[in-house]
């Protein structure tokens, strides 16, 4: 029974590649040979055939079970020479990294038997504080994707890696001859101390060679805000611990590049109620989940922002009179909240605003008195492997004009994601020797005449740098499980050291930047998985603040109509994670909508252009034009448009073809975010949205609850309606005689709504992928899910995020309903879910009120490619066909610890379920309620402790902590 | 006289009480036969020597050279599973003895090839029972506990049902299968005096909890 | 008979119609209520085919779900239960006329009961048939739950939960059917033994023999008989109570709104009754004139039966005002929200339908000309099948899809397997009953005759005492 | 002493005068007298004095069984046996095990009432006697019929008498060993 991590693998004849054909049934774009069955009510689920079969004589030989009909006994394959350590289904943790932007975040990894199944943040690493983003977690699933890139391959051709290095060096040789006049590189933006040394010995090799920086999603706007502001690039690094008021101008700064989870950490830190709490301002156009967190959040198209950054820097003083803005109310009060905390006050300015504005923002905070104090400056941690605002369009005019012979791209898919109107593609036919490394075959490697497989980070040794400049070790986990390199290794083969090894490399290196004892450092440092004190230093940063003033009078005004708006995909991030199922089945965490992105306008918008949900409409820039579904978002600004980027995808894996539209066709390299002038007109046809969430309006019930600070002194006593004991004719089980009682507490003032947490329990529990039909039927699988309410006028709603997850009743409505008692209560009051003895019948999920349970409507997993059935956790059972699931409150965890603990005669130790280690803001704690020191005891007893649906008497272990907000009395 | 128009004769009586006893008892038999199977040694495997890709036999090992368990199935102090011994293992001994002997050819040739010994099975619970070895070899249950006198067996077969409610059972009142430590491998062992007072004080001794909750084995 | 004609005319008149024509002997009795087994009737190859076909898609529709699982039908998080459970409870809910019209009226002493209790019986254990199919098929695991809903003593060691009504369905299906078979077969007995001396052919004489198990008419056999029956009826009418109420329990005792309600037993044998006497009433109309019934069921069988389904829609229609009510008077929010989500919500169709079929057919039958209207009284009877079948749609998916906590709100769509199921179990439950009407007297010939005797008494009373 | 008996048949146009030969025959010494009609006749049982039936109290036993089984088993499993925390429910809650109580009671009192009558008439039992006689297939078709079984040398005096008592026709059985 224990297979597979995917919904939909078909079954494959012998020597056949692993491909994920049937996936494509389920984002509703197979045209296949199925195709008879329409998509909805009639699918076909895709594991048919021979396994169905199986399972029908499985259940009749179950049925007649006589006879000689035992299976055949299986075999046991011991080791040969047993290795030094492990034992077998042992545990072990590896500290490693994955730069996502460029800037490494610090994982540990959990591997089984040598297979790397679980990752977690470590918590020694300044990027991560311990916790997990979705992007790094579900990094793990593309490393066991069998449509990976296999081998290498010139013109067609396999190439062997021996040959290939041949190759490489003969092309290498051919090109010193002249310096390297026709070699160019397009890399990716990356802090690795490493690649930037063999960049070095590169260049000092080809010295005409040319180096190019791109992505897609590049923060090159706030370098050149840093140049403007203080003459030279530096690296802002804000402390949201220490900032009482923060004021975010289009930065959604919990989720995105670099510094997330600290930031999500520092930040609900910070919210409990009380004189400490500090207070958010957002100013955005689409709503983010920084911007649902906000305790006043200003929607304004995206062009606006400068404005609205105009008139508090006026108020504020920050700049001359003439080139700021008379202040409005809100910009006025905002002003006062930030002067009055002085050096306790943060101005944070999002990515996508243009250069002036960062300036801008970093002249507020001089003003303030915050740097040194709430935030700090230092050197650009990417150093030269900065983005460089048109470094496509330059490569693109030396292609054209034949000036390049060899391009080395290891930046990701430039094909598929340069702007609008740069056909890389058609270019890339004219460079001669175009290598390619990429994970997967692509947009670009389509184009490209060399295409190299990249070794994934989890299989591959390298550095990077975390924002803060803390140089972080990426070890592997698993040699390559395809025939691979990185971009270590490319990079030596043109040093004539291809073959050294990435690990060799790596290794020169900090012995040469070390002192004398390096193999014992390097020992350590791969434990800690970082090198301790290596952070950038803070230097001092004036403001040149004529310059400031000079360019933000330069900046233009707000175009009139219709603004198109582009956004970084909380789930695919630039597109590249669009072959991740985990991600693409991800509900959105504002929106809930899965395998999609969408044109998100206001509601007023909407009304004003008749627009319906799901309707196609047209959009259209000057000699561009898209069709996108409407989606109406609740506090959208009115009168743009937003389209997240990275869908649409034609090449990459059958997971992410064509889901989603592709937004780059629309972006153009001078307005990559904000663009006037957009007109849109209804298009043909009603797309069906897969929403995860259906209802945002909790119906005036007392589920999410949120009270300012004020409401909050004098209304908190409503809470004791949602707790304490409740009438029951049934005398409440006695828990107080066992050493444990489990419980967990959710604080909705500190979660942020990431999501981080569903994409570690979908890791954790082997929890399938359904694809977009299922979804949109409603049978997504996730254990915990993120619920988000809107409260509120539907323009401008207050929005909260609720995770929920099997709550553990301690009167469980599930259990009693049950006839063959799968589900009970285990004596430490777990509610308990046995896989083995369910049924089917689905009255638990029926009789649960918070609708928690899971049912496995059909084989999710179908037949798994054999590294797929690598990433499964071995302590979870993999649930088949026709069994309910739910959350177990990680009882493998619980009961691994126990039996370490209690095989050795020891007390058991705290346990730790997924969701609560990977949540940044430590909204999840979970532990033992018997021990009234622990942190789950303490939330439990906290004044904002309230139960969810207390009158149904369920009595749920896990309690939730009221949301508080602190707004501004000003503006109340 | 009437003519003979009497559908059935006299044994049709007997034949139709037959008919349905006879539909009665088989549907009983088949019902008890499938339960009853179950309940066979043969239903749960029980007593089936195993043969095996190289002629190992326990009672040598054990008897003859006075092999403790822990030395090829090292991990079971430790670790969930007991350990198969690798290859290695076996030569620590046979690279010196019987190093000639034709029945070890498939542990040199496993040994030179670097190819595991395909050994088989024996004892199976199903894939979604968690069995751990350590926790139950720390809390004093014994090795022949489970799987009985291999001492005696030339080819290992599976002595205990493993069936739930055979696992229920002990959890239920593990007492009467406690033993000291220094007995846990032992094949012979026997309690002098009184079992059931030894079994309290080995519950009390290991903190024994012999818990039935469903998680307890299933996760 | 005696009196002359003119006054037996007049007497006539007064008289409410006759259960039986006057001066019919019980050998006219015997020859024209057994004629449809020796003669079958016209096209019932042809329907028994399209039975055939039909049950055909009950036979794909099950094999695809065991084939490939339940997410073959519409069924998801929230609806857990669809078009299964549906089913299930429309008809065993339509299981109960038989047994009612059987067992209940035979301890009240209704004599129109006789014409009509075989066919209702028979009808009772094919609905049951259907019925009893959905609770297994509905599982994710049939496989399992075929035994381990059973508390039989097995190697795991463990038990099925006696405090879940499923469990409580099982045993009250299982003996729903297997008394009302007993009952059935009991009843048929006589009437097979009857068969087996009509029979002109061999084989004939042999099969019923055999299945009439040497019944002689002897006064021992009905000394037995006929205490033996009144008590299985004694016990079958708080069974039929029972059943109803235990299916209600599959929703009163969860804690959804819309389900948790003290009303739903009574409310739900109510349904039952009235669903149960609209099927009846739906296969009747058309099978008297198909077998020429007509004679012994008589348009005044029909008008008592419209008037039972008067007296059950009006407490069915009571249930609904009570739901409503309790909905507003317990003053729960969620309670209230159901209802108003029933009326104004995205399946306010179906709820309509109900409210037309189940509430303002009926009413009608207020009246003497829609009582003994054949047409209406079937066209009415459809739609109450209809209204009882939307009825189980909304208690079950309305309080489903939209319950306490909105963000796991969602809608149910069947699918085309389970339609073909639905369509299926129509079918293979016309199959039965075909097989029913070509095989067995389709009414209770022996207590027709008994009727007649009693009736012939009463006369002779009537008449002037002794003969 | 001949140990050969068979069955004289009479059938009778109405029930008053069955009854009253039926009686006749007790009155002589017969034990071995059946009355067959193809509907319950008011009456025979009298006739024929063949006291209550016992069908009541195997219904009873049945049913007391049926509770009794039902408790034992409900207790047994889910408090004794495997006690299991269901939803904090009471682990033999009184009102739970009401349902299945009820059924298993009704169950099998229903086969004690059913095979209990099976026993009680020794079905099945396809072949008997009478039914070689081709007229007394309407017995369960329109008419009464009064059987008695009497010694083979009787069997023509017997003919005579229920001729006597109104019997519109008379049959005779094949002799049979007794």
């Amino acid at each position: 029974m224990k297979t597979l991590p995917i919904h939909g693998q078909s079954p494959r004849q012998p020597g056949e590649r692993a491909l994920w054909t049937s996936l494509e049934d389920l984002d509703g774009t197979a045209r296949g040979p199925e195709g008879e069955f329409p998509h909805g009510a009639a699918e076909a689920p895709a594991a048919l055939g021979r396994r169905s079969f199986l399972q029908l004589m499985g259940a009749s030989a179950a049925l007649a079970g006589l006879g000689a009909c035992h299976p055949p006994r299986e075999k046991i394959y011991p080791y040969v020479k047993q290795p030094a350590e492990g034992l077998p289904g042992q545990i072990s943790h590896y500290a490693t990294a994955l730069s996502l932007d460029g800037y490494a975040t610090g994982l540990v990894l959990t591997a089984i038997d040598g297979r790397p199944i679980k990752v977690e943040g470590n918590p020694a690493h300044p990027a991560s504080l311990g916790a997990a983003g979705i992007l790094e977690q579900a990094a793990l699933l593309d490393l066991y994707d069998p449509a990976r890139a296999d081998g290498f391959r010139s013109r067609g051709l396999h190439l062997a890696w021996r040959k290939l290095l041949e190759e490489i060096a003969a092309l290498a040789a051919s090109h010193a001859k002249d310096g390297g006049e026709g070699l160019a590189f397009l890399l990716a933006p990356e802090a690795s101390p490493l690649l930037a040394d063999l960049r070095r010995r590169v260049q000092a090799r080809f010295p005409r060679a040319r180096f190019r920086v791109w992505a897609p999603l590049a923060e090159d706007q706030a370098a050149e805000g840093a140049r403007l502001a203080f003459g030279r690039v530096l690296d802002a690094q804000p402390r949201l611990d220490l900032a009482d008021v923060i004021l975010s101008l289009d930065a959604d700064f919990l989720s995105g590049p670099g510094d997330a989870l600290r930031l999500a950490r520092e930040f609900a830190r910070r919210r409990e109620p009380g004189e400490a709490m500090s207070r958010l301002y957002v100013a955005e156009p689409a709503l983010t989940i920084t911007g649902a967190v906000a305790d006043h959040r200003f929607r304004m198209r995206g062009s606006e922002v400068a404005g609205f950054a105009r008139q508090v820097a006026g108020a504020l003083g920050a700049i001359p009179a003439e080139a700021a803005l008379p202040a409005g109310r809100e910009a006025r009060a905002v002003a006062a909240d930030l002067l009055r905390h002085r050096g306790r006050s943060l101005v944070l300015c999002g990515p996508r605003q243009p250069a002036a504005v960062h300036a801008l923002g970093h002249a507020m905070n001089a003003a303030l008195g915050n740097p040194g104090e709430t935030v700090h400056h230092t050197a650009p941690v990417l150093g030269e492997a900065r983005p460089e605002p048109g470094a496509l369009a330059d490569l693109a005019r030396e292609i054209q004009a034949g000036a390049v012979r060899t391009l080395v791209i290891t930046a990701w898919n430039p094909v598929y994601a340069a702007p609008a109107g740069l056909d890389l593609g058609a270019l890339l036919a004219k460079v001669e020797n175009a290598i390619y490394l990429t994970l997967r075959e692509d947009e670009t490697s389509r184009r490209a005449s060399w295409v190299l497989a990249a070794s994934h980070p989890f299989e591959s040794w390298g550095d990077g740098r975390a924002r803060n400049g803390t140089v972080t070790l990426q070890q592997p986990l698993v040699a390559p499980l395809k025939e691979s390199t990185t971009a270590v290794d490319l990079l030596a083969a043109f040093l004539d050291e291809g073959n050294r090894g990435a690990r060799e490399h790596l290794k020169a290196l900090w012995k040469a930047r070390s002192g004398p004892a390096f193999e014992a450092s390097f020992e350590r440092w791969l434990e800690q998985g970082m090198i301790p004190g290596t952070a950038e230093p803070a230097v001092a940063a004036p403001v040149h603040a004529e310059a400031v003033a000079a360019a933000v009078r330069a900046l233009p005004a707000a175009p009139p109509g219709l603004e198109m708006a582009f956004a970084r995909d909380y789930s695919l991030a630039d597109g590249r994670f669009a072959p991740n199922a985990w991600l693409q089945e991800l509900p959105d965490p504002v929106t809930k909508i899965s395998w999609d992105n969408a044109a998100y306008v206001s509601p007023a918008t909407a009304r004003r252009l008749g627009f319906r949900n799901g309707q196609r409409v047209a959009l259209s820039l000057p000699g561009r034009s898209l069709e996108a579904p409407v989606w109406i978002q609740p506090g959208h600004a009115d009168e743009a448009v937003t389209l997240a980027l990275g869908y649409g995808r034609t090449a990459d894996g059958p997971v992410g073809k064509g889901v989603g539209v592709d937004a780059y066709r629309l972006r153009s390299a001078a307005a990559p975010w904000f663009e006037g002038g957009l007109s849109v007109a209804a298009a043909k046809g009603e797309h069906r949205f897969a929403v995860a969430q259906g209802h945002f309006s909790m119906e005036g019930r007392p589920i999410a609850l949120d009270f300012t600070q004020e409401q909050w002194k004098r209304e908190s006593h409503e809470l004791d309606e949602l707790r304490g004991p409740e009438p029951s004719l049934q005398e409440p089980v006695d828990y107080s005689k066992l050493e444990n009682a489990w419980g967990m507490a959710i604080d909705l003032g500190k979660c942020v709504g990431c999501s981080a947490c569903v994409v570690a329990c979908q890791e954790e529990n082997n929890i399938p992928v359904v694809g977009k039909a299922q979804v949109a039927k409603g049978r997504i699988m996730h254990w915990i899910r993120v619920d988000r309410y809107f409260q509120g006028p539907p323009e401008d709603p207050t929005v909260i995020a609720q995770p929920l997850a099997c709550v553990h009743c301690e009167a469980a409505p599930c259990e009693y309903v049950c006839p063959v008692n799968a589900t009970v209560h285990s004596d430490e009051g777990l509610n308990e879910m046995v896989y083995n003895r369910c049924v089917g019948t689905r009255y638990c999920s029926n009789n649960c009120p918070y609708k928690v349970r899971r049912f496995n409507f059909l084989a999710w997993r179908g037949e798994a490619a054999p590294t797929e059935k690598m990433l499964v956790n071995p302590d979870v059972t993999v649930r088949a066909r026709g069994v309910m699931e739910k959350c177990t409150y990680c009882v493998q965890r619980i009961e691994r610890v126990r039996i370490e603990a209690r095989a050795r005669g020891a007390r058991m130790g705290p346990v730790q379920t997924a969701c609560q280690q990977a949540c940044p803001a430590e909204a999840i704690v979970f532990g033992n309620l018997r021990d009234p020191g622990s942190r789950v005891s303490q939330a439990h007893r906290d004044p904002r402790r309230y139960d969810l649906l207390h009158g149904l008497g369920t009595r749920p272990r896990t309690a939730y902590l009221v949301r508080i907000r602190n707004p501004n009395p000003e503006l109340g | 006289m009437a003519p003979m128009s009497s559908l059935f004769r006299p044994w049709a009586n007997l034949l139709s009480r037959f008919s349905l006893a006879a539909v009665a008892a088989g549907a009983l038999v088949t019902l008890g036969t499938v339960w009853g199977y179950w309940r066979t040694p043969y239903g749960k495997r029980q007593g089936d020597p195993v043969s095996q890709p190289v002629l190992f036999d326990h009672r040598h090992h054990v008897v003859d050279d006075a092999i403790d368990c822990r030395y090829c199935h090292a991990t079971v102090d430790r670790g969930a599973s007991a350990g198969i011994p690798s290859t290695q293992t076996c030569l620590n001994c046979h690279s010196q003895v019987w190093n000639k002997s034709p029945k070890l050819e498939p542990v040199r040739r496993s040994y030179f090839t670097g190819r595991p010994i395909p050994w088989v099975r024996v004892h199976k619970v199903p894939d979604f029972v968690y069995f751990n070895h350590a926790i139950h070899v720390n809390k004093g249950i014994g090795c022949v506990t489970c799987h009985g006198r291999v001492d005696r067996m030339a080819a290992v077969e599976q002595v205990a049902p493993l069936t739930m409610s055979w696992c229920l059972a002990c959890h239920r009142d593990p007492g009467p299968n406690l033993r000291p430590p220094e007995q846990i491998t032992s094949m012979t062992w026997e309690p002098d005096g009184d079992r059931a007072a030894l079994g309290r004080e080995l519950m009390k001794r290991y903190d024994v909890h012999g818990r039935t909750s469903c998680t307890t084995c299933h996760r | 008979m005696s009196p002359p004609a003119a006054t037996a005319a007049a007497r006539e008149a007064l008289q409410p119609p006759r259960l039986l024509p006057a001066g019919i002997t019980d050998r006219q009795i015997n020859d024209s209520l057994l004629d449809h087994v020796w003669n079958p009737r016209r096209g019932w190859w042809t329907l028994f085919a399209m039975a055939l076909a039909g049950t055909g898609l009950l036979v794909m529709g099950l094999g695809v779900t065991l084939a490939y699982g339940i997410g073959m039908w519409g069924n998801n998080q929230p609806v857990g239960w669809g078009y299964g459970i549906i089913n299930f409870v429309w008809w065993i809910g339509i299981g109960h006329a038989g047994t009612l019209i059987s067992a209940i009226l035979l301890l009240f002493q209704q004599r129109w009961r006789t014409s009509i209790n075989r066919f209702a019986e028979a009808m009772t254990i094919f609905a049951v048939i259907q019925a009893a199919l959905f609770p297994l098929f509905h599982t994710g695991r049939p496989w399992f739950a075929a035994f381990w809903l059973f508390p039989y003593p097995s190697t795991l060691g463990i038990w099925p939960n006696f405090t879940s009504p499923l469990i409580w369905d099982v045993f009250a299906v299982s003996t729903y059917f297997t008394v009302s078979l007993l009952f059935w077969y009991l009843g048929l007995i006589p009437d097979l033994a009857a068969l087996r001396d009509a029979s002109t052919s061999k084989a004939k004489r042999i099969a019923y023999g055999v299945f009439a198990l040497g019944w002689r008419g002897s006064a021992r056999h009905w000394q037995h008989y006929r205490i033996g029956y009144l008590l299985l009826a004694g016990l079958s009418t708080p069974l039929v109570l029972s059943v109803h109420s235990i299916v209600s329990f599959d929703f009163a005792v969860s804690q959804l709104p819309g389900w948790h309600t003290t009303i739903f037993p009574p409310y739900f044998v109510a349904g039952a009754v009235f669903s149960g006497f609209a099927m009846v009433m739906t296969l009747m109309i058309p099978a008297r004139k198909y077998l020429g019934f007509e004679h012994v069921v008589t348009e005044r069988h029909l008008e008592t039966m419209n008037k039972v389904m008067l007296v059950t829609g009006m407490m069915v229609s009571y249930g609904y005002l009570m739901e409503h009510f309790i909905a507003w008077y317990s003053g729960n929010p969620y309670e209230m929200f159901v209802i108003l989500n029933r009326a104004t919500g995205p399946y306010r169709w179906v709820y309509y339908a109900m409210i037309f079929c189940n509430v303002l057919v009926p009413q009608t039958f207020w009246w003497r000309r829609a009582r003994t209207s054949i047409p209406w009284m079937f066209a009415a009877a459809v739609l109450v099948n209809v209204g009882m079948w939307t009825e189980r749609f909304i208690i079950i998916v309305t309080s489903l899809h939209r319950d306490f906590l909105p963000s796991s709100w969602g809608m149910y769509f069947p699918t085309w397997v389970d339609w073909s199921i639905f369509v299926g179990t129509l079918s293979f439950f016309s199959l039965l009953f075909l097989l029913f009407l070509r095989f067995v007297p389709a009414v209770a010939v022996t207590e027709v005759k008994e009727l007649r005797h009693e009736l012939a008494h009463e006369a002779a009373h009537a008449a002037g005492g002794h003969r | 002493m001949s140990a050969r008996t068979r069955w004289v048949l009479a059938r009778f146009g109405e029930a008053e005068p069955l009854l009253a030969a039926a009686r006749a025959l007790r009155q002589a010494g017969h034990a071995s007298i059946d009355i067959h009609s193809p509907f319950p006749l008011p009456g025979t049982a009298e006739a024929l004095e063949l006291g209550r039936s016992r069908v009541p109290l195997l219904a009873l036993c049945g049913g007391l069984a049926g509770v009794g089984t039902a408790i034992a088993m409900q207790v047994w499993m889910n408090a004794v046996d495997y006690p299991l925390n269901v939803g904090n429910r009471l682990l033999a809650g009184k009102p739970n095990m009401v349902p299945v109580m009820f059924e298993l009671g009704v169950l099998l009192s229903s086969f004690a009432i059913f095979f209990g009558m099976m026993g009680l008439w020794g079905f099945p039992r396809p072949h008997h006697p009478v039914f070689e006689v081709e007229a007394f297939r309407s017995a369960a078709v329109d008419a009464l019929w009064l059987s008695v079984e009497v010694k083979v040398e009787d069997a023509e005096r017997v003919a005579q008498a229920l001729r006597g008592s109104g019997a519109l026709e008379v049959e005779f059985a094949p002799e049979v060993e007794a």
